[in-house]
């Protein structure tokens, strides 16, 4: 077991550096294949009206003129040690996990994302709580009813729900909950927890339900398809011959082997989800590291496009890992094959 | 990692009897297309959305004659239809009127109702393209890894991985943005739509991959891949004739699974900004207009998102019930 | 509760008050309570060295004290620079070329060390000359300074070696200039000359933690992108202080507000001033306008920023005046003011100069009925041009930037009918000045024949408008504002002139001049005066507008003590 | 006699479908006396398990409709409530279920799943108590080390441990009666030998009432008292086992009985018995289908004469005596991962093989599962390369042969695979797939194909017609002749048959047998015939290798295999053989009794 943990480890860390290369390759080396010189590339960081000395500066502290390999190596070494932006005395240190450095706001990446995570953090925690518990217990139910009216529904209901284009779900939520009838605080009011939690709740109702309501739609099915497949299982059966009562072999037998799959899914969507919940956040324009991002793209920012890329390609490793160890912890056939 | 949806066709062998015994006798003779075929017909949910899909498909095709009939030029200013000092439209119910079916845009007075119409070409057209670039990049990716296995396929597993890993909508919008103006003798929105297109196919293909990949690799073991080499079969020869038929439905159903997808990654683009360039009309960049006039002007807001959800709604049903009618184990 | 709701039939009285662009409302000298700001994004920076927003500019007068400043008066005198720092206004040598300030008695920082003459100095050298860490400000210093090649703080921690500055004694300070300019008051207003003790210098860093010389500090060390608290400064002054600037207790400014959402809240008093100052969008601006209370506390005041079109005469067919004229005619500019929110967004602008500028005058060139655009006129031009059926070209704009894309559309469709076929190309706002606009190369290569853009002075006066957009010497390879590329001599000579005439009757003759030039050369489409529609809650007092910001003037705000 | 403990009347379930209800289960009735034993035979599909399924009350919730009485240890099952049929299931009858694969859950340790049965009807009891009666139950059952192996996962089990851990289940709570589905369809015959023989420890144990289920009279005849015979839903004969087995009334019964392999019957006898069937059509039906087969074989004569004449002079110059095919030393090693360090060790699946085959015989392969039997056919049709050895087909050897090499020759050697459900692509038809082998070696006149083809489906008693079908409209027992078809397409020398009726039941066996047999005569074929049955393969080899653990134990004519065994493991599995006659078996369950105590004692 944990031989497998480590290996999982070792293919999570490979496949994080592979990432990077990625989404480097992409900032540093897609603009100079479509023709743009290091002066252009510094000249996209400085921003507005740049002067030679900046554009240079930027060049420098950037090490925009060294091969792009030599730069890769700079990025990586400074997301694990750390690194120093200078030029001449004003020096910018930049500590490891050192994400880059935004010279759009004269700000290290790493603290920004730091300071959106608990807004991204608490929409995907609380809308991934909602969307698990409604979704895995509508699918359940309609599963175990199959073709009565509740599960006719509750999967039109579904299919409606993966079909609602979110900004859309989340604009006629605002327009109605928020302005129309104050019910709930307009977008962009995000209170932090620490700060006061019922605020906090109250702000994220409406992003929580309606990011919530896609994905319930989405594991609603998945989980009613699952359970028609267990529930159609021999060892369903064999449960049944036993003499357990129904509670326990929907609970107990039903629902273990049909979440198993979901698991896997769950970790992929949960990952990317805390890299920034993009349209949900700027729908109802939290201040999360999704919004942050399209922010950034929309004022070129780019070390800021290229953190919040990187941070979020580690969390859906990171939630790879956890879900396969999970995994193997929940299905013991995987612990020995793998 | 691979994504354990149900898939229909894996479950072929799953009641052979069943089939054999009490579909046997009706059966015979008939195509596995055409009983799916009887049986989509029996879907009425299905069919309705089939319907509203090739509907979709015709007003795309003939949005000139259909937006000539009964509206006015997608781009037409028409400021007579606008209060001059709010720029809310003039009339109750955001100036809705025989003259202009859904109300015009705050602003310009621009015919909603024509720029639906006209914005169904880009959303169908994106959403059929991207989806055939995934399908193919998928299939071919996806069936050689499994056919092959051994290190293709860990190596094909891993590159899809990293597409999965990747926060697609930031990175379509950045890449968006990091390319040039015109490129392949391609210009303006023929170059915008073919960037979408393949961006939005290009990191599709590894979610269609995974589903070609895992039915590849549990047809490889079926004993008719074995039996087909031992007649003298070449590699090609088993790929082409014996494995791609019995994805054919697989590949099917999820194109019309990812169609709805990409409608809606490409009404998400716009919505954030980096759709095709105005004043060519998508339903995603109205929406993100229409998010400042949604009191004063709420069926701007409504039509296109009722357009995109009617149509990715269509899709998803039809594709649904593809499925099902496909699906061997879906008896009654 | 609201009157004149659902007047749906259009052409209701739409004006509001306006009280506070010509008069002080709630004037009053009560002291106390929290000032709460709200700003959409975050601040570029609050190092005042380093900054070239005006909100900015008027937001760090709470703590960054100038040589000279604008006064806190309505209308066209708060234009005018009164001593702040200084004993009195810059003193200029006969040659024009030196400017003498003395700094006031008993000035202190913070920490309570005294505020000297070096420190003015310092804070010139960093912010003009050390592009390569703050670049965000304009460079006025670096451009008319005689400087030798001094490279900034940074690379040459000998401030000797700066010889723009001289500071003969304490509270003395000589800027040494290349060539005469008449205007140096207006730049010894800029935040740049806000004083910066060396030694608390951390460059780009700066920000976090400003060394306050005014009425209020930073209350902790300060993260971009958090909250920013101002307390009071208890070495300040208010004796040394020509200005009332203290007058809340507190200054919050909270980040990342979305727009509609602060507007709903600036609204109903939750919050007291949107911090950038450029007015509500959309969807308050109906809530206000169709509600008498509200319209009773707002003002619908211009920005001093005039929104036109660029026609670059480098880009065929554009070499030809008469097809450059045939744009002129055809624009409909009544659309375009549509296009950005109808007559509470803007008055159409019918010249390259801004009402509030000194030296406007009420002139239309190339004026048509109704600002409609005239067939007739149009049709001649293209006549003349030689392409009587039209031509194709290129629009550019701001691709995130919404009504600059109507704008775009709206041109786009009243050139169509005369057969000018356009094509709209959308740029990010981030490198449009620096890649796209700003670059003439680029310009020329994608055949941008119009541009669209706007511009707003860097001080309240002709040049400081114009200079940057007509005159030749500013066409740059990135970064180029002038993207007209006009460069004509006697535009240029007249501009230059100006810069050495002290008397300011005559400047404005000048810079009526230029206006009719640049008019002249048909390279300009202006077609709105902006104008903001400012609310301003009822918690507030000493609300007026500056027309030097032009926005309400921070440093004067209080709030009603009840 | 004491009273029934099961009795069943009128019982008759039907299920709804696409063509209105099937009547799955029409109006049987029988009774099961205390502590007795009733055995229920019919082939796939007759209503057995529907019937199981009922005396558990299984059918509620599902769309069947049960009707008529059905009462279990005094308690009306149809009548009574969920709750009072819950107590009853694994209390009073208890179940063994048919698949011991998929009956168990994978992600609960035995133990778990065995506690759980016996709490759930005993509340008061400790998790201890449960424990060491599931301990005790799955000792019982002959699990060793049971004490550890009741922590282990489902997974970790072989197949007939996993049936053990099933029956064990089962007795958590000693139920009255004990129903056992099919229980040991999917396992070799020494563990099947093994099952039924605690399977009756047990009942003279415990006092239970047994109901053995299968499809296979051999089965039940050493096992049961009574015996019903069901045909479609009904049953069609019942009576003491003996007099069933001795003299069989119901038409159904005697084809079964005679469908059933022999292996105390040898491939001479079969032959004659066979050759005399065939001139004398049984039915009706059957002799169109025989008229059909016949019409085929001449024209194919005809067509082997031709080519016959062709062929000769290089058959001629041949040596008569030298072997079709000679393996020598052959090996195939595989890499298998396991165990906590996940180290790869090697491991031989078939171990230095060496034997000849000639011209014209068959050779038999018997050994229980996982004994290397489809490695070794996979390795002579080259499907794997031979880790090492020597494969010599006429005269060439082919060990190496590159696969290019490889692909002319490939039309000699061909394969009949154990599935037919797999074997055949469900989505080509039958046509196609049959023609595939003409295609793929280069004919391209589709027309040629579609007649050569369709010759060859009614050679094997299929339709013309049936040529643009997919395999889902057929039977498994017309599948597999497609498959056959398949084969011989290309016209080999020699065919490999990997258990081609192991799917099947005893009636399709049978037909496909002797079309096997047939078709052998008519094409002059070689076959190596791979089964695990050991009288199947018996009436069809001429010589027999018996394998254990990838090597031959023992290789010679098949009569003195079967009658004078050399090898110890081949009068093991001799003696878990079932045979039909119940004294027999009775005799053989001694002896193997008598065996394993030597063992143990050993
Ligand atoms: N749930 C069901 N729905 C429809 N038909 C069914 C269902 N279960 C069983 N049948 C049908 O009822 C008939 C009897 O099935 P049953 O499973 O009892 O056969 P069996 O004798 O146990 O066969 P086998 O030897 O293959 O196990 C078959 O024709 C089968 O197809
Ligand atoms: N590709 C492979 N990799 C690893 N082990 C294999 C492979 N193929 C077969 N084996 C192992 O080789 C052994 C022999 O397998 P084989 O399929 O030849 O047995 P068999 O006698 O045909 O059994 P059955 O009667 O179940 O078909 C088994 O233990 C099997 O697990
Ligand atoms: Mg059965
Ligand atoms: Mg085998």
């Amino acid at each position: 077991m944990i031989r497998y943990i480590l290996r999982r480890l070792a293919a999570g860390v490979v496949l994080l550096l592979v990432v990077t290369m990625v989404v480097f390759a992409i900032f540093f080396l897609v603009p100079r294949l479509a023709g743009i010189d290091s002066d252009g590339l510094a000249a996209r960081y400085v921003g507005k009206s740049p002067s030679p000395e900046a554009i240079a500066a930027v060049k420098e502290r950037l090490n925009l003129d060294e091969p792009i390999t030599v730069q890769y190596g700079e990025f990586v070494s400074g997301l694990v040690m750390g690194t120093e932006y200078d030029s001449g005395t004003d020096v910018i240190h930049c500590d490891a996990p050192c994400f880059g450095y935004s010279f759009k706001t004269n700000t290290e990446v790493w603290p920004q994302l730091l300071d959106r995570l608990p807004v991204t953090g608490s929409l995907a925690i609380g809308a991934a709580v909602i969307w698990v518990v409604a979704g895995v217990s509508i699918g359940v139910l309609s599963a175990l009813r199959r073709g009565s009216l509740l599960d006719r529904a509750a999967m039109i209901t579904a299919l409606a729900g993966v079909s609602l284009p979110i900004f859309f779900t989340g604009l006629v939520s605002l327009a109605l909950l928020s302005y129309y009838w104050p019910i709930f605080p307009p977008g962009g009011s995000y209170t932090a927890f620490t700060e006061n939690p019922l605020a906090w709740a109250h702000a994220l109702v409406l992003p929580w339900v309606t990011l919530a309501f896609l994905y319930a739609a989405m594991y609603a099915r998945l989980t009613r398809a699952g359970m028609l497949d267990t529930m159609g299982e021999d060892f369903i059966r064999t449960a049944r011959a036993k003499g357990l009562p129904e509670r326990t072999v929907v609970a107990k037998h039903g629902l273990r082997a049909a979440l198993t799959p979901i698991i896997t899914i769950f970790g992929l969507d949960f990952g990317l989800m805390l890299g920034g919940a993009v349209l949900t956040e700027s729908t109802f324009s939290l201040p999360g590291l999704g919004k942050f991002a399209v922010d950034a793209i929309r004022g070129n920012d780019l070390p800021v496009v290229l953190g919040v890329t990187m941070l979020t390609a580690a969390f859906v490793v990171i939630c790879n890992l956890i879900v396969d160890v999970l995994y193997a912890w929940v299905d013991p056939r995987v612990r020995v094959g793998a | 990692m691979t994504a354990p949806l149900d898939v229909p066709g894996a479950a072929d062998e799953a009641q052979p009897d069943a089939i054999a015994q009490s579909g046997g006798v009706r059966d015979r003779g008939r195509s596995l297309g055409q009983i799916a075929w009887m049986r989509l017909r029996k879907d009425k949910v299905a069919m309705t959305g089939g319907a509203f899909v090739v509907l979709m498909a015709l007003v795309a095709l003939f949005a000139p004659l259909i937006a000539g009939l009964l509206g006015h030029p997608p781009n037409q200013w028409n400021r007579e239809a606008i209060d001059p000092a709010l720029g809310t439209p003039i009339g109750a119910m955001g100036g809705m009127s025989g003259e202009f079916l859904f109300g015009v845009e705050p602003v310009t007075g621009r015919d909603i109702f024509s720029r639906i119409v006209y914005g169904a070409r880009i959303s169908m057209l994106i959403g059929f393209l991207a989806t055939l670039v995934s399908v193919v990049l998928g299939t071919i990716m996806g069936i050689i890894a499994g056919y092959f296995g051994g290190w293709v396929d860990a190596l094909i597993s891993r590159l899809m991985d990293i597409f999965l890993a990747f926060p697609l909508l930031l990175f379509a919008m950045a890449l968006v943005g990091v390319l040039p103006d015109s490129a392949f003798g391609l210009q303006d929105n023929a170059l915008r739509i073919a960037i979408l297109v393949f961006i939005i196919g290009f990191f599709n293909w590894p979610y269609i991959g995974r589903i070609i990949r895992g039915q590849t690799l549990s047809l490889r073991e079926r004993e008719f891949v074995e039996a087909s080499r031992s007649l003298g079969a070449g590699n090609l020869y088993i790929l082409r004739k014996e494995l791609l038929p019995n994805l054919v439905a697989p590949i099917l159903v999820y194109s019309t699974l990812l169609i709805p997808t990409n409608i809606l990654f490409e009404a998400a683009l716009s919505f954030l900004g980096v759709g095709v360039e105005p004043p060519t009309a998508t339903w995603g960049g109205m929406l993100s207009e229409a998010v400042d006039y949604y009191d004063s002007a709420p069926n701007f807001m409504l039509a296109p998102g009722l357009a995109i959800f009617l149509t990715v709604l269509a899709f998803n049903l039809f594709g649904d019930g593809l499925r099902d009618a496909l699906d061997p184990r879906t008896q009654s | 509760g609201g009157g004149g709701g659902n007047d749906d039939g259009g052409g209701g009285d739409i004006s509001v008050d306006d009280s506070a662009i010509s008069s002080i409302v709630d004037e009053s000298t009560e002291k106390g309570g929290t000032l709460k700001y709200a700003h959409s994004d975050q601040f570029d920076s609050l190092d005042p060295g380093n900054t070239y927003y005006a909100a900015n500019w008027d937001f760090t007068r709470y703590y960054a004290r100038t040589l000279v400043t604008y006064p806190q008066k309505p209308g066209k005198k708060g234009q005018e620079p009164v001593p702040d720092l200084a004993t009195d206004l810059g003193e200029v040598s006969d040659d024009g070329l030196t400017w003498t300030y003395t700094l006031k008695k008993g000035l202190k920082f913070q920490d309570g060390s005294d505020i000297t003459s070096e420190d003015v100095k310092y804070a010139v050298a960093r912010s003009n000359f050390a592009p390569e860490s703050l670049n965000k400000g304009p460079n006025y210093f670096f451009q008319l300074l005689d400087s030798g090649g001094y490279e900034g703080p940074y690379k040459d921690d000998n401030l000797d070696n700066f010889e723009g500055v001289t500071t003969p004694d304490d509270r003395t300070i000589e800027f040494h200039l290349k060539k005469p300019f008449a205007e140096f008051d207006y730049l010894a207003a800029m935040p740049q000359t806000a004083p910066v003790p060396a030694d608390a210098d951390t460059g780009t860093q700066y920000q976090t933690s400003v060394v306050s010389s005014g009425p209020y500090r930073f209350k902790d060390e300060w993260t971009p992108g958090q909250q920013l608290t101002l307390v009071r400064n208890e070495e300040y002054d208010p004796e040394s202080d020509p200005l009332t600037r203290n007058r809340p207790d507190e200054v919050q400014v909270k980040f990342k507000q979305e727009e509609n959402d602060r507007d709903k809240r600036l609204l109903n008093g939750d919050l007291h001033v949107d911090v950038a100052g450029v007015g509500v969008e959309a969807s308050a601006r109906q809530d206000i306008l169709r509600n008498d209370d509200l319209k009773a506390n707002a003002d619908n005041p211009q920005t001093g920023f005039l929104l036109y079109f660029a026609i670059n005469p480098n880009v065929a067919p554009f070499d030809k005046k008469a097809c450059r004229e045939a744009v002129l005619y055809g624009a409909d500019k009544t659309a375009m003011q549509g296009a950005w929110g109808g007559s509470i967004a803007g008055d159409i602008a019918t010249n390259m100069l801004p009402p509030s500028i000194p030296g406007y005058k009420d002139t239309d060139p190339y004026g048509t009925e109704g600002h409609k655009g005239s067939k007739k006129k149009t049709e001649a031009a293209l006549e003349e041009c030689g392409m009587p059926d039209g031509f194709s070209t290129n629009i550019s704009y701001r691709s995130d930037r919404d009504k600059e894309k109507k704008t775009a559309e709206a041109l786009q469709q009243s050139l169509q009918q005369y057969g000018i076929k356009t094509d709209l190309k959308g740029y990010p706002a981030g490198t449009y000045t620096s890649e796209q606009a700003g670059s003439p190369e680029f310009v020329k290569r994608e055949e941008l024949g119009i541009i669209a853009y706007g511009w707003g002075a860097d001080w309240p006066s002709g040049y400081g408008f114009m200079s940057q957009i007509m005159h030749g010497d500013s066409i740059k390879e990135a970064g180029n504002s002038n993207l007209s590329e006009l460069d004509d001599p006697e535009v240029n000579k007249l501009l230059d002139q100006s810069a050495t005439t002290e008397d300011p009757s005559s400047r404005e003759e000048i810079y009526a001049d230029v206006n009719a030039l640049a008019m002249e050369s048909a390279t300009f489409l202006p077609y709105l005066n902006q104008k903001a529609l400012l609310y301003r809650p009822e918690a507030l007092s000493n609300v007026y507008f500056s027309e030097a910001y032009k926005m309400y003037d921070y440093s004067a705000l209080g709030l009603e003590q009840n | 006699m004491t009273d029934p403990v099961v009795s069943v009347s009128d019982l008759r379930i039907t299920f709804p479908t696409l063509e209105g209800r099937l009547t799955a289960v029409d109006g049987i009735s029988f009774e099961v006396p205390a502590g007795g034993a009733v055995g229920i035979v019919g082939e796939s599909g007759s209503g057995k398990s529907a019937t199981s399924l009922a005396l558990m009350g299984l059918h509620r919730g599902t769309n069947a409709r049960v009707t008529g009485d059905i009462t279990v240890t005094g308690t009306n099952i149809n009548a009574a409530s969920d709750t009072q049929v819950r107590n009853m299931r694994g209390n009073d009858i208890a179940m063994v279920f048919q698949d011991p694969m998929s009956s168990l859950h994978p992600q609960y340790t035995i133990g778990n799943q065995l506690i759980e049965a016996f709490k759930v009807h005993r509340p008061g009891s400790s998790t201890a108590d449960a424990r060491k009666r599931a301990v005790e139950s799955l000792d019982r059952v002959g699990i060793p080390n049971a004490a550890q192996r009741i922590n282990s996962y489902p997974h970790e089990f072989s197949g007939g441990m996993r049936q053990r851990a099933l029956i064990a289940m089962g007795l958590m709570c000693d139920p009255t009666v004990l129903l056992a589905d099919e229980i040991t369809t999917a396992l070799d015959v020494t563990v099947q030998a093994q099952i039924l023989d605690l399977l009756d420890d047990l009942r003279s144990d415990l006092g239970m009432s047994l109901i053995l289920v299968s499809h296979d009279l051999a089965v039940v005849a050493g096992s049961v008292d009574e015996v019903l015979v069901m045909q479609t839903g009904s049953i069609v004969e019942r009576g003491d086992v003996r007099d069933v087995l001795s003299a069989p009334e119901h038409p159904y019964t005697k084809t079964l009985l005679g469908a059933v392999p022999r292996v105390d019957v040898s491939r001479a006898q079969r032959r004659a018995q066979v050759r005399a069937e065939r001139r004398q059509p049984v039915s009706e039906e059957q002799g169109e289908q025989a008229k059909r087969a016949q019409r085929a074989r001449q024209r194919a004569d005809a067509d082997a004469e031709a080519q016959h004449t062709e062929g000769s002079a290089k058959q001629g110059k041949s040596d008569a005596d030298a072997p079709l095919l000679s393996v020598r030393n052959a090996r195939m090693r595989f890499k298998v991962r396991g165990g906590m360090l996940g180290r790869a060790s090697d491991f031989y699946a078939v171990d230095d093989v060496s034997f000849d085959l000639y011209e014209g015989e068959t050779l038999g392969i018997v050994g229980e599962s996982g004994s290397g039997k489809s490695t070794l056919s996979r390795m002579i049709t080259r499907l794997l390369t031979p880790t090492s050895g020597q494969f010599v087909f006429e005269g060439k050897d082919i060990t190496r042969l590159p696969e290019r090499k490889l692909r002319p020759l490939r039309g000699d050697i061909q394969m009949i695979f154990q599935n037919p459900y797999s074997s055949l692509n469900p989505r080509v038809t039958i046509g196609d797939s049959i023609g595939a082998g003409l295609r793929v070696q280069g004919e391209s006149d589709t027309k040629k194909i579609q007649r050569k083809v369709q010759e060859l489906l009614e050679r094997v008693g299929l339709e013309a017609s049936h040529y643009n079908r997919f395999p889902h409209a057929f039977s498994g027992g017309q599948r597999q002749r497609i498959a056959i078809a398949r084969a011989l397409i290309l016209r080999p020398k020699l065919v490999i048959c990997d258990e081609p009726v192991s799917a099947l039941d005893v009636s399709t066996q049978d037909q496909v047998l002797r079309l096997l047999d047939e078709l052998q005569d008519d094409f002059d074929l070689t076959y190596i015939f791979v089964a695990h049955d050991l009288a199947v393969v018996r009436q069809v080899s001429d010589r027999v290798a018996v394998m254990r653990k990838g090597e031959v134990v023992e290789l010679d004519h098949s009569d003195t295999v079967y009658e004078s065994p050399r090898h110890d493991y081949t009068r093991e599995l001799l003696a878990a053989a079932p045979v039909l006659d119940p004294v027999e078996a009775k005799k053989h369950r001694a002896q193997r009794a008598e065996l394993r105590r030597q063992s143990t004692a050993a």
